[in-house]
């Protein structure tokens, strides 16, 4: 079948240790291979960056938050379009929305900054039928989907009478039934107790009438994924997150997973990877004594190899936030009296969504901004620290190629803070202004590609340039021998691939997209013998207490979209 | 033998109950039995296996009459009108399944066209309001484990959602809820003493189109300002707000149903937008949602299949081509019926010939007038053609969007018998008119 | 300042989007050029010159340009959006969208304009001789940020939704107005000189609001605090003051609370 | 004219909806929707003996119903006709720019017109296109 050969690029690909090298990379019948014969198709990346598709580890680009985000903000779409100098239409579709683009934006403006793969980090197991519905229209990237399991009363149920194994078949059974990934867990038994309009802040706050702790959970759950050996870790954005003071509550959360190892066939070190670490790093205790707490934080992180974060940098954009933290969103909507949507989902989850403006005039967006760069600047191991705006929560994913031109450029990181109104107190409440450090190439190719793959489980297919990996690749018009003293230029070339290969086949060129080939539904199916206690309770539940029934439950086989299994094997 | 087919989604209303047993003849083509479903849902199934559905395109003739072509020539004949139209308009979709919706999305998207559903002329105030103010709400299953308080405002389940009261709101037992009917408190805001009104506790009988005011009592009593009222609101005793205010910020967990008595008054979108407010101020002192009693089984469809192609709900322009645009009051059917903006109407899955004023309906009926639906109906009784398809959750199964938004898979019961689904026919009408295009540029 | 005539010599069959007709994209331009500027027909894409023909010349900058429309373009939409500067008099009805999004200029409609004129509107002036139909000021579906600055003046009459979530500027209505006047409004001011339906103000955090007429039915949200006088449109008059909305929340200023005004004319 | 003013509204009824899926040309639809539910006080003030035809005129057009006193009651001034095609001859198109007609709250004047006759959903809607091909 077809082989491409891609000639004289500079590659960088830590899954491997290639640091920048000139050589060739061989694809045939979309995998990358060790050589071709010479028929195959010549790419020239003389002079460019080669790196493996990007894999976002966390970003909300499916589901029905997301979707009621784009519902509620048509003035997002506003003059947005190529009527006024936006996006011509390139693919099949028309492109629309800004923070929270349409799905075939979504997936032509990843492919066009070379990402193939993401992750969908929220899905709320009952609305699993429309994250598949999004995923089957967005184009080109391989997408999974994390069901949330930190408010699920199943698990609460099990985890507070210490069954373990029951949890385990819960979860695989979920994870079967909804075509998911892994076990996502979103402020542990504070939406629970958003249902009756509280919230749990601390690790050791009960949940109202569950008679348990996030603490609890957060433990039950590592212990749940490492009994199944899930490729993935638990992916969990804790208690209290956005408030002034949080990262006490953030280092008392990542001491939950001392003691634990990993257990698992994947190559996966970690036992727990914190989301949007950003948000959950703030010091002082008001809005005005607000600063940066990246410091303790990463000191922590940085000494505790089982543990992995992504950092959730604050792009200074006018955006949506969105997430399954109920109660956040509400108080966050109490600051700034936007509208706010709200959706309590039976059994299991809930979520909110506030637009919300980074506005540079603004002390306390300035220090967010400061703390989300200061997380990956501080790490020392960035196959450990990984990049992401929690899409669209501190800025759209499409402002990636601008976080990676701050993380590269201290000039640039001093250029957006003269912009600041504020810039001497943002300056005094974080560590932003002293910090010289800037990033490298192979720096950004461990936090976007080769790192958040591991974290994943998935670095033999994903971010890997190795013999075997699925053929996607990105191919950036940027010489690492010459790196452009402008950073506006590293930003555009980010933006924008002069190819990007997904299994093989050309999606973009020349900034374009060309082509829309088939793409995956990656998820996670264990094989382990049924559990009758735990298929019981299921039943009991759906009879009593959902409003669907259970057959009507788990997503259709009809409905879900080029399934790509990984299988585990659970006795 | 006869065969049951077990959990099978209703095609009716917005509740779109997903427990309904359907008995089919051996050979798949009848409906022998319907159990655990509503009268009409009954009447649906019915109506599905009926010797008298329209099996065949059918085309008007120049002396009026309708002749029968077949779907290769019908789709033709819309592709080509299609092409030539400056602006035509797909309507409708209250009984299409979401990947019908999504096929009409590519087919008005190739078009150049404009793309509308029933919630305009519905819940579209809904949406101007879920715009402007957001939308706290949650899933039914959390009224039927939690609430205590349950408002209807300006809708009467008891009529247009019949199983709504009795799987969702007033009389399930649920997780907290153990007591059911006994422990809840009913407030019914309504003109009329409706039969919803007849279950409640509380029925305010409100002076029709004057329910933004009493929006605002409520809001100045959960604020603090309830000294500050006047005698009388909107034809309601000051007492009489002050004690049902009361029980509302005294809930656990409280939600507001409200339906076409909001918004079809004077002020729609705004008067629920007050709603939504309220709703926010109540979740100061109390837990309250707010949901819409959406119509149809899949009129939250659209919404939501459109949202995340082109980023709004309905109303949409898409004949720029690279980019849509919405905005209700230019690009909403009846307003474009009514200054005539339109130069070629569809109706799919509705009847906009029973349901839309009939001005409206003249005005549609300058330009050529295609129906797509499984029945006769005043749409396709006034129509240029009429395609008729196979029926959601009857002859073809697919995702439908419940009132709450939450996803039901649905179940085809019987064999389609040569009909098309709206799928298949739009996505060939859209590869008719790809090619088109491709010839013409 | 430098004059472009346009005049309609040819009728759109359905209606045409006349975004291009602003002295921002008339400014600098040769009359052909102008002539080649795009215009929406539905899906068809034209040229300005398909419907009109054009006559005098523009100015080097938006400022310095005057655009003057003749014939029936009651079927024309969106005349003078996003202008910074410059003036347009349009001798006939114009359709909706007359101004949206304006930053600065004059626009004249010496005939009717439809709704959603000045949505949006940042700063510039707006008259109509005579009455407009609903959303005057008001903002986009779903942007918490309406007009902002900029004067509209309907001579005649306009409909629902008059100052919808406005921020700043000032809308004046001479003849009668419909329902929903400032609702959800920030700041701004609309003075109605006929009589309006009701619901002045519901949802309002701040803004003021002169009635001269009547207000059929008025919202328990407002209270009535004293009588004072004011210049209102170049003459004083007294007024009943209330504040509201009671229900909405409210904003401090100097630990003082700060409510939205209803002035109605004694 | 001996009509009154009345405030009139239209919503769905539970045996219009049953009837619709009937089919819209059905004995049933016709029955369920051609009827227009008033107050009693009204309809002993204009004259109108229950079960009997009524013209209903809007500024939009105007249509023969029957009147019945409302089941579900209205108060006096209020008058309500099911959702449909009956209905939709008087509702006035204007949306208040929100593409949603005015359904609900809309004057009407109501006068007796014993000797009117019904007309059925096609004849109105073929009728008022021009398509109807009976008397």
């Amino acid at each position: 079948m077809s082989e491409i050969i891609i000639k004289n690029g500079y590659i960088f690909d830590p899954i491997s240790g290639i640091k920048g090298d000139k050589a060739d990379i061989s694809i045939k019948d979309g995998k990358i291979t060790d050589k071709v014969s010479s028929k195959a198709e010549v790419i020239d990346a003389s002079g460019r960056t080669v790196m493996a598709g990007g894999v976002d580890i966390h970003t909300h680009i499916v589901g029905p938050k997301v979707n009621l985000g784009r519902e509620m903000r048509p003035e997002d779409k506003l003059f947005r379009g190529s009527f006024r100098g936006g996006i011509l239409k390139q693919g099949k579709h028309m492109e629309m929305g800004f923070s929270i683009p349409s799905t075939w934006k979504t997936g032509y403006s990843y492919a066009r900054m070379g990402y193939t793969y993401a992750n969908e980090a929220a899905m709320p197991p009952l609305m699993a039928p429309h994250v598949h519905e999004e995923i089957r229209d967005t184009p080109i990237i391989d997408i999974s989907a994390m069901p949330v399991f930190g408010n699920n009363w199943f698990c609460f149920e099990y985890i507070k009478n210490k069954e373990i194994e029951n949890n385990a078949a819960y979860v695989a059974w979920l994870l079967n039934a909804t075509k998911g990934f892994g076990i996502k867990i979103v402020n542990p038994g504070g939406t629970e107790a958003w249902a009756w309009g509280d919230n749990c802040v601390t690790i050791n706050d009960p949940v109202p009438f569950f008679d348990i702790t996030p603490a609890e959970i957060v433990k039950g759950l590592i212990e749940t994924n490492e009994y199944l050996g899930l490729p993935h870790s638990i992916h969990l954005h804790g208690n209290n997150l956005g408030n002034p003071g949080c990262y006490e509550t953030t280092l008392d959360t990542l001491k939950l997973a001392e003691g634990y190892k990993p257990k698992n066939k994947f190559g996966r070190e970690q036992v727990l990877h914190n989301t949007h670490i950003q948000f959950h790093s703030y010091k002082g205790d008001s809005w005005g004594t607000f600063e940066s707490g990246a410091r303790e934080v990463m000191d922590y992180v940085n000494s505790n190899k089982n543990i992995t974060v992504d950092i959730g940098a604050v792009t200074l954009d006018e955006t949506t936030t969105m997430t399954a933290d109920g109660p956040f969103e509400y108080h966050l909507n109490q600051l700034n009296h936007i509208k706010w949507a709200n959706v309590d989902v039976e059994l299991e989850t809930g979520s909110g969504i506030v637009p919300y403006i980074y506005d540079k005039n603004i002390k306390v967006c300035g220090i967010q901004w400061a703390i989300g760069l200061e997380i990956a600047l501080f790490a020392k191991d960035l196959m450990r620290v990984f990049l992401t705006t929690d899409h669209p929560n501190a800025g759209p994913f499409t402002r990636y190629p601008r976080v990676i031109k701050w993380l590269m450029s201290q000039k640039a990181r001093e250029a957006t803070l003269d912009t600041m109104k504020y810039k001497d107190k943002v300056i005094a409440a974080s560590h932003i202004a002293s910090m010289d450090k800037e990033l490298g190439l192979y720096e950004i190719a461990m936090m976007t590609r080769a790192g958040p793959a591991k974290a994943l489980g998935l670095s033999s297919m994903y971010g890997s340039l190795a013999k075997g990996a699925d053929a996607n690749i990105a191919i950036y018009d940027l010489d690492p021998t010459n790196i452009p003293s402008d950073p506006e230029l590293i930003e555009a070339a980010f933006q924008n691939t002069a190819y990007t290969l997904k299994e093989g086949v050309v999606v973009v060129k020349d900034k374009q997209i060309v082509a829309e080939p088939h793409k995956y539904t990656i998820w996670t199916k264990v094989n382990m013998p049924e559990n009758a206690q735990v298929m019981h309770d299921v039943k009991e539940k759906f009879t009593k207490n959902y409003t669907v029934n259970l057959e009507n439950y788990a997503v259709f086989d009809e409905h879900v979209h080029n399934p790509r299994a990984i299988e585990v094997e659970v006795a | 033998m006869p065969k049951v087919i077990e959990n099978v989604g209703c095609p009716y209303c917005g509740c779109s109950c997903d427990d309904v047993r359907v008995t089919v003849s051996d050979d798949g083509k009848k409906v022998l039995e319907v159990e655990n479903v509503c009268a009409i849902g009954t009447e649906i199934f019915k109506h599905g296996s009926s010797d008298h559905r329209i099996r065949s395109p059918r085309l008007r003739q120049p002396d009026g009459s309708m002749k029968d072509i077949t779907y290769d020539e019908a789709i033709e004949w819309v592709a080509q009108h299609l092409y030539k139209a400056k602006k035509p308009l797909m309507y409708g979709f209250g009984s299409t399944n979401c990947e019908g919706q999504a096929a009409a999305a590519r087919v008005m998207e190739t078009a150049g066209g404009m793309l509308d559903n029933c919630a305009t002329i519905c819940h579209g105030p809904s949406f101007l309001a879920i715009f402007d103010n957001g939308y706290p709400t949650c899933t039914l299953g959390e009224v039927k484990n939690r609430a205590d308080v349950i408002v209807y405002w300006g809708s009467n389940p008891a009529h247009a959602h019949p199983r709504h009261m009795s799987r969702y709101s007033i009389f399930p037992r649920g997780f907290f809820t153990g007591k059911g009917q006994k422990k809840r408190t009913i407030i019914v805001i309504d003109p009329r003493y409706t039969d919803t009104a007849n279950v409640a506790d509380y029925h305010l009988q409100i002076k029709q189109g004057h329910d933004y005011e009493l929006f605002d009592a409520f809001r100045m009593v959960v604020i603090g300002h309830g000294k500050d009222l006047p005698d009388e609101v909107a034809g309601i005793k000051k007492e009489k707000i002050l004690e049902v205010a009361e029980i509302m910020a005294n809930a656990r967990f409280g939600t507001t149903f409200f339906g076409m008595g909001l918004t079809h008054s004077d002020g729609r979108n705004h008067n629920i937008d007050i709603a939504i407010s309220l709703t926010r101020d109540l979740n100061k002192v109390a837990k309250w949602t707010i949901m819409a009693m959406r119509g149809h089984y899949n009129i939250a469809g659209p919404g939501v299949v459109w949202s995340w192609t082109f980023g709004f709900p309905y109303c949409l322009d898409l004949t720029k081509k690279d980019h849509a645009h919405m905005n209700p009051g230019e690009t909403s059917s009846v307003d474009m019926a009514m200054r005539d903006e339109v130069d070629m109407f569809i109706n799919i899955g509705t009847d906009a010939g029973a349901h839309f004023p009939i001005p409206a309906v003249k005005q549609l009926k300058k330009h050529p007038w295609v129906t797509i639906d499984p029945s006769i109906n005043m749409a396709s009784e006034i129509s240029d053609l009429h395609i008729p398809v196979c029926i959601c959750g009857v002859d073809v199964g697919g995702i439908v969007y419940r009132m709450d938004n939450v996803p039901i898979q649905f179940r085809k019961v019987i064999d389609n018998q040569g009909l098309l689904d709206d799928e298949t026919l739009l996505n060939r009408i859209a590869d008719r008119l790809d090619e088109l295009n491709a010839q013409g540029a | 300042m430098e004059t472009v005539t346009m005049t309609l010599v040819q009728q759109p069959e359905l209606y045409l989007e006349c975004y291009s007709v602003t002295p921002d994209l008339f400014a600098g331009k040769s009359l052909a050029e102008i002539a080649e500027l795009p215009a929406h027909e539905g899906k068809i894409l034209w040229k300005l010159g398909d419907f009109f023909k054009f006559e005098g010349k523009s100015g080097a900058t938006a400022a310095e340009t005057k655009i003057v429309v003749n014939g029936n373009v009651k079927r024309m939409k969106r005349f003078g959006q996003q202008m910074t500067g410059g003036e347009i008099v349009i001798n006939s009805d114009a359709d909706m969208y007359v101004g949206g999004w304006m930053r600065g200029g004059k626009i004249t409609v010496k005939g009717n304009a439809d709704s959603f004129l000045g949505i949006a509107m940042e700063g510039g002036e707006i008259l109509i001789e005579g009455d407009a139909q609903n959303h005057v000021g008001s903002a986009y579906r779903g942007d918490w940020r309406g007009m902002s600055g900029g004067l509209i003046r309907v001579k005649g009459k306009a409909g629902n939704d008059i100052g919808t979530a406005m921020t700043g500027g000032t809308i004046i209505i001479e003849g009668n107005a419909f329902i929903h006047v400032l609702t959800h409004a920030e700041g701004g001011t609309v003075i109605i000189k006929g009589d309006v339906e009701g619901r002045v103000g519901g949802q309002m955090v701040k803004g003021d609001a002169y009635i001269f007429g009547n207000l059929l039915y008025p919202l328990p949200g407002f209270k009535k605090i004293g009588t004072v006088e004011k210049e209102v449109d170049g003459t004083t008059y007294t007024f009943d003051q209330y504040i509201g909305d009671l229900g909405e929340r409210k904003t401090k200023k100097k630990g003082e609370i700060i409510y939205g005004n209803i002035y109605m004319k004694i | 004219m001996t009509g009154k003013k009345l405030n009139m509204i239209t919503q769905r009824a539970v045996e219009e909806g049953i009837a619709m899926e009937i089919g819209k040309t059905s004995r049933e639809y016709f029955d369920a929707c051609n009827i227009i539910e008033m107050n009693e006080l009204d309809m002993k003030e204009l004259g109108i003996m229950k079960n009997t035809n009524v013209r209903v005129t809007s500024e939009s057009g105007q249509v023969i119903v029957k009147a019945v006193v409302a089941r579900q009651t209205v108060y006096p001034g209020l008058c309500h006709i099911r959702q449909g095609v009956w209905a939709n001859q008087v509702v006035p198109p204007r949306t208040q720019s929100t593409g949603a007609p005015q359904y609900s709250g809309f004057p009407v004047t109501v006068e007796p017109a014993p000797n009117e006759k019904l007309k059925t959903a096609l004849q109105l809607v073929q009728g008022a296109v021009g398509l109807w091909k009976g008397e």
